[in-house]
């Protein structure tokens, strides 16, 4: 669905770009998640939260979560999953708050994915310290960005989306080097 | 600079913020001893060598540490969450 | 000429001729070639002009050490000065320029300094030009013509077009150099399972058989070394090439962060100091032998080294294998090895033992050589002087390890008496790092201690540095004027200051300050190393973080905003909407009809950049208790209340309304400049000083897109496209919320006002931003509803007397701005105890008030209110405006100002004082609730 | 003193140089002092030379732990201006600017005063009000200073990106003429030098590691050469202060040290006619006579006794200078190096008798204490010999913080990084 616009507008345009002479290093596109949000766990609640997640991600496959702090994960997917984690999260124990608006998520994947995101986060992008499905939270000078990793070379970024057009025209630089597509 | 995040793991300095000595002990909060509050705002012991200091992790999980760091060498020995004294 | 190429021979690619120009005049060389080996073989030997003296200079050296041969490059206007020739790789089309000389390198006016060179000895400048009187006048004079005469390249003002990047890495083992040193041990860390990266700043190719996990990037300088064993490195990725692919970067910067790093810098020869050491001709031995060998170079006439070590003979050796002929050895030692005599014989060599260089001949090249018998052990000359015909001259006083990279992140240096060197230091602690290879001294040949012939009846000058023009005996002036320490000494006479960073000239100049008063050369002190170990491009350090990206932000009607003719304003990384202008309209027409129109009948403006933050958990309400001054733990659930904010230190640091969503959960609003700083505020008290409350603070600034409607007509508008609930007093009265839908898309509602009007803040998920705006304005369309920028919500805000940054400037108090009825006497709160000092609480302290103009002329920002009707004498200041607008509500100039014990001054006339515009202003001072001030406009 | 002058280095040239004479003796230490300085940085060695030259106290020695002017006086951008906001810091460095512009003369040597102006460039509407009202602060105090357009500040500075696209668009900025720039180590010699002349020891390679005291009273200090008796003992040790403070046994000050960076590129024919300072972030330029970019921004943001700066500041303050000025990205990074800077918890100094008896201390200049360093020396120098302050200082009390008469320029409150 999504009846949420995105916040790239026109900005967004198809075709391959850069140095694509020995094909697209990477593609790179806008992706969309119909529910995003944050849940965040009292100190002494976080084993409890934590095997809620669990069992909501083990149950709801269309959902992922990963830590972005000791106390506090990304979770995103579908309204499915959001019914199974919301109505179980005890205000006791946690909350949840929605940032399905507030984050723009880019996608970018290929062989070159590693080499363009490294040009902006200071974060070890090898697959040994940074493995598949699994997400961490860095920045790229002012812009705040948690980044998650669903395949060996595809990477999903949520960006705050007041920034989200900035932060496409730097991927979109970034990427230039190693030539990109956009679908 | 790289700090080791307890969560995070180790970053580099940009995302972190120094946030000042953390010897100092705020006064209770209703409490209208001026001198205790003064010395908390104002006064630091400022020491050359080993100090606790809290640190945000601003650009990464945002939580709050605790370092204990050498102002001379810049080494860190020890990295904590500020949370109840390094408990998540 | 002194060199010319051979045939063959060399690392250039002789079937690759590339094309270039020097100082307007075309040369050619062959792939491979550096600037420096080809205009060599071009048989050019004049490369630039000295720093003080303008003396005619050669090439000293083959590498980065290069002291002499700078040249600027130009690349489509933009000019890239102080390139060492020796490291400037050359292309088709290359464009290079010599520097430091008018009119032209062959012929130099400021030459004329060398005759005067007595009088700019060391600090010549610190004892003259001051001139008679009290005054900069005389100096500054003086000043312009020194300026213009120092300096070396020119930069230009064209736009550099190339494209920066930065690259993070991360390894285990980072060697730095890939002479055979480094090599073996990136093959060593690589074999044993680490992660490998091997950078070399010449333009290698990759060594054969290397460990395929080790990445090698050739052409990369690492230059700098910070805590943490952060390494930064420039590579050139494309500064060798006359063109560049699609996004490729010229340079890239790289940070590696490294588990270990291996130091395998190597070393770099350096000269003997000896008078007339600067016509061209003189060179490092070891350079000779590059070119020679390297780039297939020969000598036009005779070669001469001159040596305190054994390098020479093994270098003459080589040199006669490949057809080049040393006519003599010139060697300070008195006794050699039968080895090294043994090497001469094979190379056919005349060696003079116990001799030196006392002079040369020639003035743009070299001719001939003086020699002299000399005694190593006192450094005595006797004898008279022999002149050797050459055209170059190879010294070798010895090698000087790289130990630039350890020093950032090392103890002191170690003196080798052996190798008459320092060595890299241990590192100091928290960082991880060996030297290996030549550059931790090993395999190097031992000198004699002799560093500078003293001829001390030679008229020739006797340069320690060539770039900056210091000689041996600018140094000895130095210790007798009492700048002995070293550091002084470098300071006082710029020895080692120059874009070598004293590379050749260290030990030398330390050489001569020992001799001069008697202490050894590591008692005299190595001056520090600081990054970076040589040259690294602003372009590259900046990377992408200039050009054409530039972080912004931008709120979800961004678009909007701009096809309906929004000027922007840049609010830190936002762009926001200053004015929406109607053709012809100047901004201060705009911002009256929008501010009117709210007053009139109803307007519309973007808030969605104020800060918001989502506060819950069962303790969110005592936590605003203790962060606000008032309260709002008696705040009944949707309701939204004005919340003031302190510093510990009892000054105003925020406001901002927070909105009670339920029980446990708040939406706190902050000031758009204030966002991060409230927020960091927040997280800090919450984790360090309360961590026992239950309570998470998260940023949603960017979930919630926002709308704030004012304006008689505003509740009309809504009534027309809320569904979903009434907004009608009753349902929705001053600060209460509500929740509905504007075209089926949930929005809530809270009646607020910044404005004075009857207004609503519309907030809806961001995503729904641009339609509920859309459908905000079609509602609107009967009541001609106009979409506002900032400069009418400043003038709102000002004829209300609504405070805003310029009023919370980190300076007030809650008394200064008036806001003293919102601090709680019931609850301490963060800055309750130390609002009351002294200073906080004088009577004569800037408070908040209106002004308004009594002659209809404007007042303008950032004037001082006076109380002297007189422009040429205002008197002192009051006070100063902090905001002002044109009203047109009162239809009068009008401004908010803050003015000592202001409450006092209500009634007074006054003046608005603007010096610097020439404007004085006649206001008279008022109540700051300049409209409207019983509030009963918002409350219908 | 041998004076200094053309005629004097014609002589001597013709001489072959062989007569000029030690700037400053190297003498031994006595066993005591009327006044002992710590520090011989710009600060200590200016208030030896006011209290011999202005109060006859010459039994004087400045104590130096290394060379003379090893510390921030021979590290700093060397920016000299008096465009402060707040009445009581302009009326300060006013003052000593007015010294400055007659140093050279005063002590015989060249510092160099260069008054080629400061501008601080203004990038929005907002941030030219305030430098309106500074500007005006400063005209109705007497200052000079000047409102820019942007057309005058694109012809201060060729080459500036005045593109309304750039990162930093340029709407105006502020000008303070007599502003300008001094050659930082003639100042610490040309004061060593004139204090030299009247008679104060000035030693060298002696460290302070601890005081002499009567009961409360300090009288006197241990040294790495021995202890040395003095009546009166001054602190004036900038990034040092509370290490030195401590072996007195003040443990607390509003006083941080922290590590500021500075940076100079390869030299260059003149291409930067004035000082600047961008006011978006946070960068200060200029150009040396020598030819070299000098240039520097905000301290590293964390304590640090440590001399060197970190990373971050240096890709923050490179990328600054690169988007204001495009031309100069090929230009390279020389040199970059740290230094201790004492700062306060309001941004101002302080200047005061005590804390303790017999001492007196002098700190607190953060970025800024090189162009007070000719009044610092002054009203440090009458605080010595009077034991009350000299009215310039005396504002700038160790009891305001206490009290809330904070002096706080940028408005930051006690967060010593943001100042
Ligand atoms: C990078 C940088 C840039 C700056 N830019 C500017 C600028 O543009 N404009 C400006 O006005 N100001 C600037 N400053 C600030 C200015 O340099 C300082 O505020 C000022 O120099 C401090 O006073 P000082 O000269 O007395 O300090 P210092 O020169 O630091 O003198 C203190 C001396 O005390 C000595 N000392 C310390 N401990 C002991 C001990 N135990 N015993 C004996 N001696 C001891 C030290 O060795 C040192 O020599 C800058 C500072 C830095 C670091
Ligand atoms: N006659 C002599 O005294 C002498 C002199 C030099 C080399 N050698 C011999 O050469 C062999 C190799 O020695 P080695 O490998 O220790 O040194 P090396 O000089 O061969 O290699 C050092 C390498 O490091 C590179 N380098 C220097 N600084 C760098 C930096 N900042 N960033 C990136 N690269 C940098 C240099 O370009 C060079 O390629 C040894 O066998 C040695 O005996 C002898
Ligand atoms: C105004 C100024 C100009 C400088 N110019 C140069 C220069 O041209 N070349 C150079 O190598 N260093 C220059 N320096 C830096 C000094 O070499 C040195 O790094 C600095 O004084 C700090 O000392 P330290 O590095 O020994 O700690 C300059 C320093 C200042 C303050
Ligand atoms: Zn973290």
């Amino acid at each position: 669905m999504s009846d949420r616009a995105s916040a790239l507008g026109q900005v967004r345009k198809s075709g391959a770009f850069g140095d694509v002479s020995n094909g697209a290093g990477v593609t790179l596109d806008e992706t969309f998640f119909d529910f995003v949000g944050e849940v965040a766990a009292f100190p002494l609640s976080v084993a409890t939260v934590e095997k809620l997640i669990g069992s909501a991600t083990a149950k709801v496959k269309t959902g992922f979560a990963f830590k972005i702090a000791t106390n506090r994960w990304l979770v995103a997917g579908t309204p499915n999953f959001r019914r199974a984690l919301e109505p179980k999260l005890a205000s006791q124990d946690g909350s949840l708050i929605d940032l399905t608006h507030g984050r723009t998520v880019f996608r970018i994947d290929g062989p070159k994915a590693e080499w363009v995101l490294s040009k902006l986060f200071a974060v070890d992008f090898r697959l040994a310290a940074f493995p598949e499905k699994t997400g961490l939270a860095t920045m790229h000078h002012d812009t705040f960005a948690q980044v998650y990793r669903p395949g060996a070379q595809t990477f999903d970024i949520f960006v705050f989306r007041s920034f989200a057009r900035s932060f496409w025209q730097t991927l979109r630089h970034a990427a230039e080097e190693v030539g990109y597509e956009v679908v | 600079m790289r700090i080791s995040c307890p969560h995070c793991g180790p970053r580099d300095l940009i995302e972190f913020t120094c946030q000042g000595d953390a010897t100092r002990t705020r006064p209770e909060p209703a409490s209208t001893d001026q001198d205790a509050w003064n010395k908390y705002i104002y006064e630091r012991p400022n020491p050359r060598g080993w100090n606790r200091e809290f640190w945000q992790h601003h650009g990464g999980c945002r939580a709050h540490l605790i370092l204990e760091r050498n102002t001379a060498t810049h080494e860190i020995r020890d990295v904590k969450f500020a949370r109840h004294g390094g408990a998540a | 000429m002194s060199f010319y190429r051979l045939p063959g021979g060399g690392f250039i690619d002789r079937s690759r001729p590339v094309h270039f120009t020097f100082d307007g005049q075309r040369h050619s060389g062959f792939a491979g070639d550096t600037l420096a080996s080809a205009l060599l073989g071009n048989g050019v030997m004049l490369f630039g002009r000295s720093f003080k003296y303008h003396r005619p200079r050669g090439v000293l050296a083959a590498g980065s050490e290069e002291p002499n041969a700078l040249v600027t490059l130009i690349r489509n206007g933009f000019r890239e000065p102080n390139l060492k020739a020796s490291e400037v790789e050359i292309f088709d089309g290359l464009v290079a320029e010599s520097q430091n000389r008018f009119p032209s390198l062959q012929f130099d006016l400021n030459a004329v300094n060398a005759l005067a060179g007595k009088l700019f000895a060391s600090g010549f400048y610190y004892k003259t030009f001051m001139g008679p009187f009290r005054s900069t006048k005389f100096w500054m004079l003086c000043e312009k013509v020194i300026r213009r005469a120092a300096g070396l390249g020119r930069a230009g003002h064209v736009a550099d077009k190339d494209r920066y990047e930065r690259m993070n890495a991360f390894c285990d083992v980072l060697v730095v150099g890939a002479g055979a040193s480094g090599i073996a041990e990136a093959q060593k860390a690589a074999k044993a399972g680490n992660d490998v990266i091997l950078a070399e700043t010449r333009p290698i190719a990759m060594p054969p058989d290397l460990h395929p996990s080790i990445r090698f990037l050739p052409r990369t300088n690492v230059w700098g070394y910070y805590d943490g064993n952060v390494m930064c490195a420039c590579e050139r990725v494309a500064d060798h090439k006359g063109d560049r692919r699609k996004g490729e970067p010229r340079q890239r910067h790289w940070v590696i962060r490294a588990g270990h790093v291996v130091l395998a810098a190597g070393a770099i020869e350096r000269p003997i100091v000896f008078p007339g050491n600067d016509v061209p001709g003189v060179m490092l031995a070891g350079s000779v032998g590059e070119y020679c060998k390297d780039y297939g170079l020969a000598i036009v006439g005779d070669l001469v080294l001159f040596t305190n070590n054994d390098s020479a003979y093994s270098l003459a050796l080589d040199l006669k294998n490949i057809g080049v002929n040393t006519t003599a050895i010139i060697d300070v030692r008195d006794n050699i090895d039968d080895s090294a005599r043994r090497i001469a014989r094979d190379a056919g060599v005349e060696v003079f033992t116990g001799q030196a260089i006392t002079g040369t001949r020639g003035s743009k090249k070299l001719e001939a050589v003086l020699v002299r018998g000399f005694n190593a052990a006192t450094g005595e000359i006797s004898g008279e002087a022999r002149a050797i015909r050459c055209s170059v001259l190879g010294v070798s006083g010895g090698w000087s390890p790289n130990i630039q990279l350890a020093s950032q992140a090392g103890e002191t240096p170690v003196w080798s008496r052996d190798l008459q060197a320092f060595l890299p230091p241990p590192p100091i602690a928290g960082f991880s790092f060996a030297s290996v290879g030549v550059a931790n001294g090993e395999g190097l040949a031992p000198p004699a201690p002799v560093l500078e012939i003293a001829a001390s009846d030679s008229k020739q000058k006797a340069f320690v540095d060539f770039q900056t023009d210091v000689t041996a005996d600018d140094l000895r002036l130095a210790v007798r004027e009492g700048y002995s320490a070293s550091e002084h000494a470098k300071r006082y006479t710029t020895l080692g200051m120059a874009t070598d960073q004293g590379r050749t000239s260290n030990v030398p100049g330390l050489a001569v300050l020992a001799k001069a008063q008697n202490t050894s050369i590591p008692q005299a002190g190595l001056t520090r190393f600081r990054p970076p170990a040589s040259g690294v491009s602003f372009g590259a350090i900046a990377a992408e973080r200039f050009g054409d990206l530039r972080p912004y932000r931008l709120t979800p009607m961004h678009d909007w905003h701009l096809k309906n003719g929004a000027a922007l304003y840049a609010a830190g990384l936002w762009e926001r909407p200053m004015i929406y202008g109607k053709p012809g309209e100047t901004i201060e027409q705009a911002y009256v009809r929008e501010a009117k129109a709210v007053r009139d009948s109803v307007g519309i403006v973007d808030v969605s950049t104020l800060g918001k933050i989502d506060i819950q958990g069962p303790d969110a309400a005592e936590f605003l208790d203790r962060v606000y001054t008032n309260m709002f733990s008696n705040l009944p659930v949707n309701k939204a209340r004005y919340g003031l904010m302190l510093r510990e230190d009892g000054f105003v640091m925020d406001d901002g309304t927070t909105w009670r969503l339920c029980e446990t959960k708040f939406l706190m609003t902050t000031t758009t400049a204030n966002a991060g700083k409230v927020m960091q505020h927040l997280e800090y008290v919450l984790n360090c000083v309360w961590p026992d409350l239950k309570v998470h603070v998260t940023s949603v600034t960017d979930q919630w897109a926002g709308a704030a409607i004012g304006g008689p007509n505003a509740r009309k508008v809504l009534e027309a496209c809320v569904t979903g609930t009434d907004v009608n007093t009753e349902t929705l009265p001053f600060m209460g919320i509500v929740r509905g839908s504007i075209a089926g898309l949930p929005v809530m509602i809270c009646r607020l006002s910044f404005s004075g009007e009857l207004a609503y803040e519309v907030y809806c998920g961001a995503g729904h931003g641009q339609k509920v705006w859309y459908e905000l304005m079609e509602a609107g369309q009967p009541y001609d509803i106009a979409p506002y920028g900032l400069e009418a919500l400043g003038t709102l805000r000002i004829e209300k007397g609504h405070v805003t940054g310029a009023e919370i400037d980190g300076r007030t108090t809650a008394h200064d701005l008036h806001l003293e009825w919102m601090l709680s006497k019931k609850k301490p709160y963060v800055g309750s105890a130390m609002r009351g000092r002294e200073g906080l609480t004088r009577e004569d302290r800037l408070s908040l008030i209106g002004l308004i103009s009594r002659d209809g002329q404007g007042i303008s920002g950032g004037s001082h209110v006076v109380m002297s009707s007189d422009a040429k004498s205002p008197g002192s200041s009051l006070g100063h405006v902090t905001a002002a607008c044109y009203s047109p509500a009162l239809g009068k100039h009008i401004a908010l100002a803050l003015v000592s014990n202001g409450k006092s001054k209500i009634g007074t006339k006054a003046f608005a004082a603007d010096p610097l515009r020439a404007r004085h202003v006649a206001v008279e001072i008022v109540s700051h609730h300049m409209f409207d001030p019983e509030g009963k406009r918002m409350h219908v | 003193m041998q004076r200094y002058s053309a005629l004097a280095l014609l002589w001597n040239a013709l001489s072959g140089n062989r007569h000029w004479q030690p700037a400053w003796r190297k003498p031994e230490p006595k066993t005591a002092y009327d006044v002992i300085i710590i520090g011989g940085g710009g600060h200590g060695l200016a208030t030896a030379y006011y209290l011999a030259k202005e109060f006859s106290i010459t039994n004087v020695a400045v104590l130096e732990k290394s060379w003379l002017g090893s510390g921030n006086v021979g590290r700093n951008t060397t920016a000299i201006r008096s465009n402060y906001l707040l009445n009581e810091n302009q009326h300060f460095y006013e003052a000593s600017m007015k010294m400055w512009e007659g140093l050279s003369q005063e002590l015989n040597y060249n510092v160099m005063f260069s008054q080629r102006g400061v501008l601080n460039i203004g990038h929005s509407p907002a941030q030219m009000d305030g430098y309106a009202r500074r500007g005006n602060a400063m005209r109705l105090n007497g200052l000079d200073a000047e409102l820019f357009t942007r057309e005058q500040v694109a012809k201060a500075l060729p080459g500036i990106d005045m593109s309304r696209s750039a990162r930093f668009p340029i709407e105006g900025g502020l000008m303070q003429r007599r502003a300008g720039t001094a050659r930082h180590d003639a100042v610490a010699w040309g004061y060593a030098r004139a204090a030299d002349a009247r008679g104060v020891d000035l030693i060298e390679n002696c460290e302070v590691t601890g005081f002499l005291r009567d009961g409360v009273r300090v009288t006197g200090v241990k040294t790495t050469r021995g202890e040395i008796k003095a009546g009166k003992t001054a602190v004036a040790v900038a990034g040092s202060t509370s290490q030195v403070m401590a072996l007195a046994g003040i443990d607390t000050l509003p006083i941080e040290s922290h590590v500021l960076q500075a940076f100079i590129s390869e030299g260059l024919k003149p291409v930067i006619d004035t000082v600047a300072t961008y006011g978006g972030g946070h960068l200060y330029f200029g150009q040396t006579d020598k030819g070299g970019l000098i240039f520097g921004g905000d301290i590293d943001g964390y304590n640090s006794y440590a001399q060197r700066g970190n990373l971050p500041v240096v890709e923050d303050v490179m990328s600054e200078m690169a988007a204001l000025f495009p031309g100069l990205a090929g230009v390279r990074l020389l040199r970059s190096w740290g230094g201790m800077v004492d700062m306060s918890m309001d941004g101002a100094p302080i200047i005061t008798a005590g804390p303790l008896p017999g001492m007196y201390l002098n700190c607190g200049w953060c970025y800024g204490g090189f162009k007070a360093t000719p009044v610092s020396g002054l009203c440090f120098a009458h605080t010595i010999a009077k034991g009350e302050p000299h009215p310039l200082s005396a504002p700038f009390t160790l009891d305001r913080f206490a009290r809330g008469l904070v002096i706080d320029d940028k408005g930051m409150g006690a967060t010593p990084k943001w100042h």
